[in-house]
């Protein structure tokens, strides 16, 4: 633990409340706040800025491999980038903090979700042949949503009046699924068969 | 010494008038170098600021105001700023008038009969004035409270990569249970017949339609299939063909026997008159 | 060091990586990362909502305990404040973060802490609620500063002619003074105190 001189009453927060000099493990923690506290990347003249009595050069590169050393296997680490040193996420956990904010994760509407699941198996489809299947009209947004995620798209269009447009899923919605091929969605006959079962039982 | 005022700081000629009523003398705490003045005078938040800085000045129980002494120093300060071209705004003036209705109400005799209701006159002022001042003493505290960005920061690293925003995931599950919800309306309804389905076929038909759009034209038929795929898979994608056709969604050309078989999507045969 | 599978090309960084409930050990480094790389202070069900598997309230909490434990003693603290948990420096180290910048961070006017003393005590409050006990005219400066300081916002208007709006502190005010609720606020300065006009120092 670091020894704190008491800081007197009316003390400016400018003025220096870590005696100096300071031991080196004094030094490291304070090169490991002030580098976590910087917005940008910090030289080693920047740092030994910080430091009312200048540690040196060598001092503060020393501390800083050991405070690199320090936080390997760890979500951050201290990294020497072009402009300086920063503290900075591994790339591996890129997606806990893609995954931090908020709000709850988003859904699908059951309109979305219904209609992915018609063209997934019975593509391709036109938008008749799913309003056919859902007994309600697909809105335009609907198909959008789908089509602006990559998952779906237009393949061709049927050769009846109107010329409707035919819509499948795609090689990136098999990735996000992580299929390697459709056949590998879980099989319609299976599904039934839950469906016979489920009829059994009284609906929700 | 409190509240006693010196003759003589200023002559007669310059000396300041106040409602009409020449003002021979200033309050001795305000013999002060005119620049330093102005500094001061500066610094007061407003009237109730000023007059507890003279009370505070003075050592007068607040809650016994002498209000003749305290009224004449406050007249002098706001004099004085008024000499000094200070921005004297009117809550100054409101406050001198205030103090001297309070200080004229405390000269004249009270009636007896309504003693025991009449407020000392004083009262709405110090109220007024305890209220500032611990408005005044809790903003200190509150002042010294660490602060963010002054006093210590948030801490957030550089994150490596760019952070997407987030979308809705969808699982096998998902699928599975908007089917089997599709399925039980349709059986509800008895609109819809669920057959069994090919679904590879399907899913090599929406391949060969994929490969046939961007190109708009002829594609050498042997070039949908991918001998890759084995038998099985060269059977599906000739299944898939055949589908396709049957559906009119492909066209297929041959210009004669034995030549090259031609494939192009309905679309490109529509789109492009040939 | 965590196992993780390797993502696969195009997929979304929204997508799950960690396909295994992970051990403690790692659910801490996760938050750990989280939690440093946020901009703003994260509630528990926020940090839940980082992991594909929620790992429940009490072990979140838990291990935020043992969190702020393992960074006692270091330059910057793990806090609670009123909008959740987060990283942020210890004021004694300020004199380094400052030094090395090389500006102090200005202190509010008494025109503007005033104010938000009135208002944090007294909210919700009209402008002329402020007036009244200041004794002067507040500038619509001063209160622009505290609304786009973030600390200060409309909540309402007065049923009174004119409709004059109402002023309270918000949730950033508490974080940004290290506050968990307006309860932890320093007390009223206490009345004989205050009576007590003579024992205080001579304003500067």
């Amino acid at each position: 633990m670091l020894q704190l001189i008491p800081r007197t009453e009316g003390s400016d927060s400018g003025r220096s409340v870590l005696a100096e000099p300071l031991a080196p493990a004094q030094l490291k923690i304070v090169l490991e706040t002030v580098l976590l506290a910087a917005d940008e990347p910090m030289t080693v003249a920047d740092l030994r800025h910080a430091f009312e009595l200048d540690p040196g050069a060598d001092t503060v590169r020393a501390l800083l491999d050991e405070l690199r050393a320090e936080w390997a296997g760890r979500g951050v680490e201290l990294a020497q980038v072009a402009s300086g040193w920063r503290f900075q996420t591994r790339p591996e956990f890129q997606p806990f903090i893609s995954r931090r904010s908020g709000e709850k994760p988003p859904r699908y509407s059951r309109a979305v979700l219904e209609t992915l699941t018609i063209i997934a198996y019975r593509q391709p489809v036109t938008r008749g042949d799913i309003e056919d299947i859902r007994g309600v009209a697909v809105s335009t947004n609907v198909l959008k949503t789908l089509e602006s995620r990559g998952w779906v798209d237009v393949v061709g269009h049927r050769d009846t009046p109107g010329r409707p447009a035919l819509y499948a899923t795609t090689r990136v919605f098999l990735d996000d699924l992580r299929l390697r091929s459709l056949a590998e969605l879980p099989p319609l006959a299976e599904i039934e068969k839950v469906m016979d079962l489920a009829q059994t039982l009284p609906q929700s | 010494m409190a509240g006693n005022v010196e003759a003589g700081i200023i002559d007669s000629v310059s000396a300041p008038r106040l409602y009409g009523q020449p003002m021979a003398q200033l309050p001795h705490d305000l013999y002060i170098p005119p620049d330093a003045l102005e500094v001061i005078l500066d610094a007061f938040e407003g009237p109730l600021d000023l007059l507890l800085y003279l009370i505070r000045r003075a050592n007068i129980d607040v809650l016994d105001i002498p209000m003749a002494q305290l009224t004449a120093q406050y007249l002098g300060y706001v004099e004085a700023m008024r000499t000094t071209n200070l921005d004297l705004t009117a809550e100054y003036l409101v406050m001198a008038a205030i103090l001297l209705e309070i200080k004229s109400r405390m000269l004249l005799p009270r009636p007896s009969r309504s003693e025991a209701e009449e407020a000392d006159p004083r009262a709405e002022l110090v109220r007024r004035l305890l209220e500032y001042e611990q408005m005044k003493q809790t903003g200190a505290r509150l002042d010294e409270l660490p602060q963010a960005g002054r006093d210590f920061e948030r801490i957030g690293v550089w994150v490596a990569g760019e952070v997407v925003q987030r979308q809705p995931q969808v699982s096998l599950n998902d699928l599975q249970a908007a089917w089997l919800d599709l399925m039980h309306r349709a059986r509800v309804h008895q609109h819809h017949r669920v057959r069994k389905e090919e679904l590879s076929v399907r899913e090599h038909m929406g391949l060969i339609l994929r490969r046939l759009k961007p190109l708009s034209g002829f594609v050498e038929f042997s070039a949908l299939f991918d001998v890759a795929l084995g038998v099985a898979g060269l059977v599906v994608s000739f299944l898939a063909v055949l589908e396709l056709v049957r559906e009119g969604l492909i066209e297929l050309v041959q210009r004669e026997l034995f030549a090259p078989i031609y494939v192009r999507s309905a679309d490109a045969a529509t789109d492009t008159p040939d």
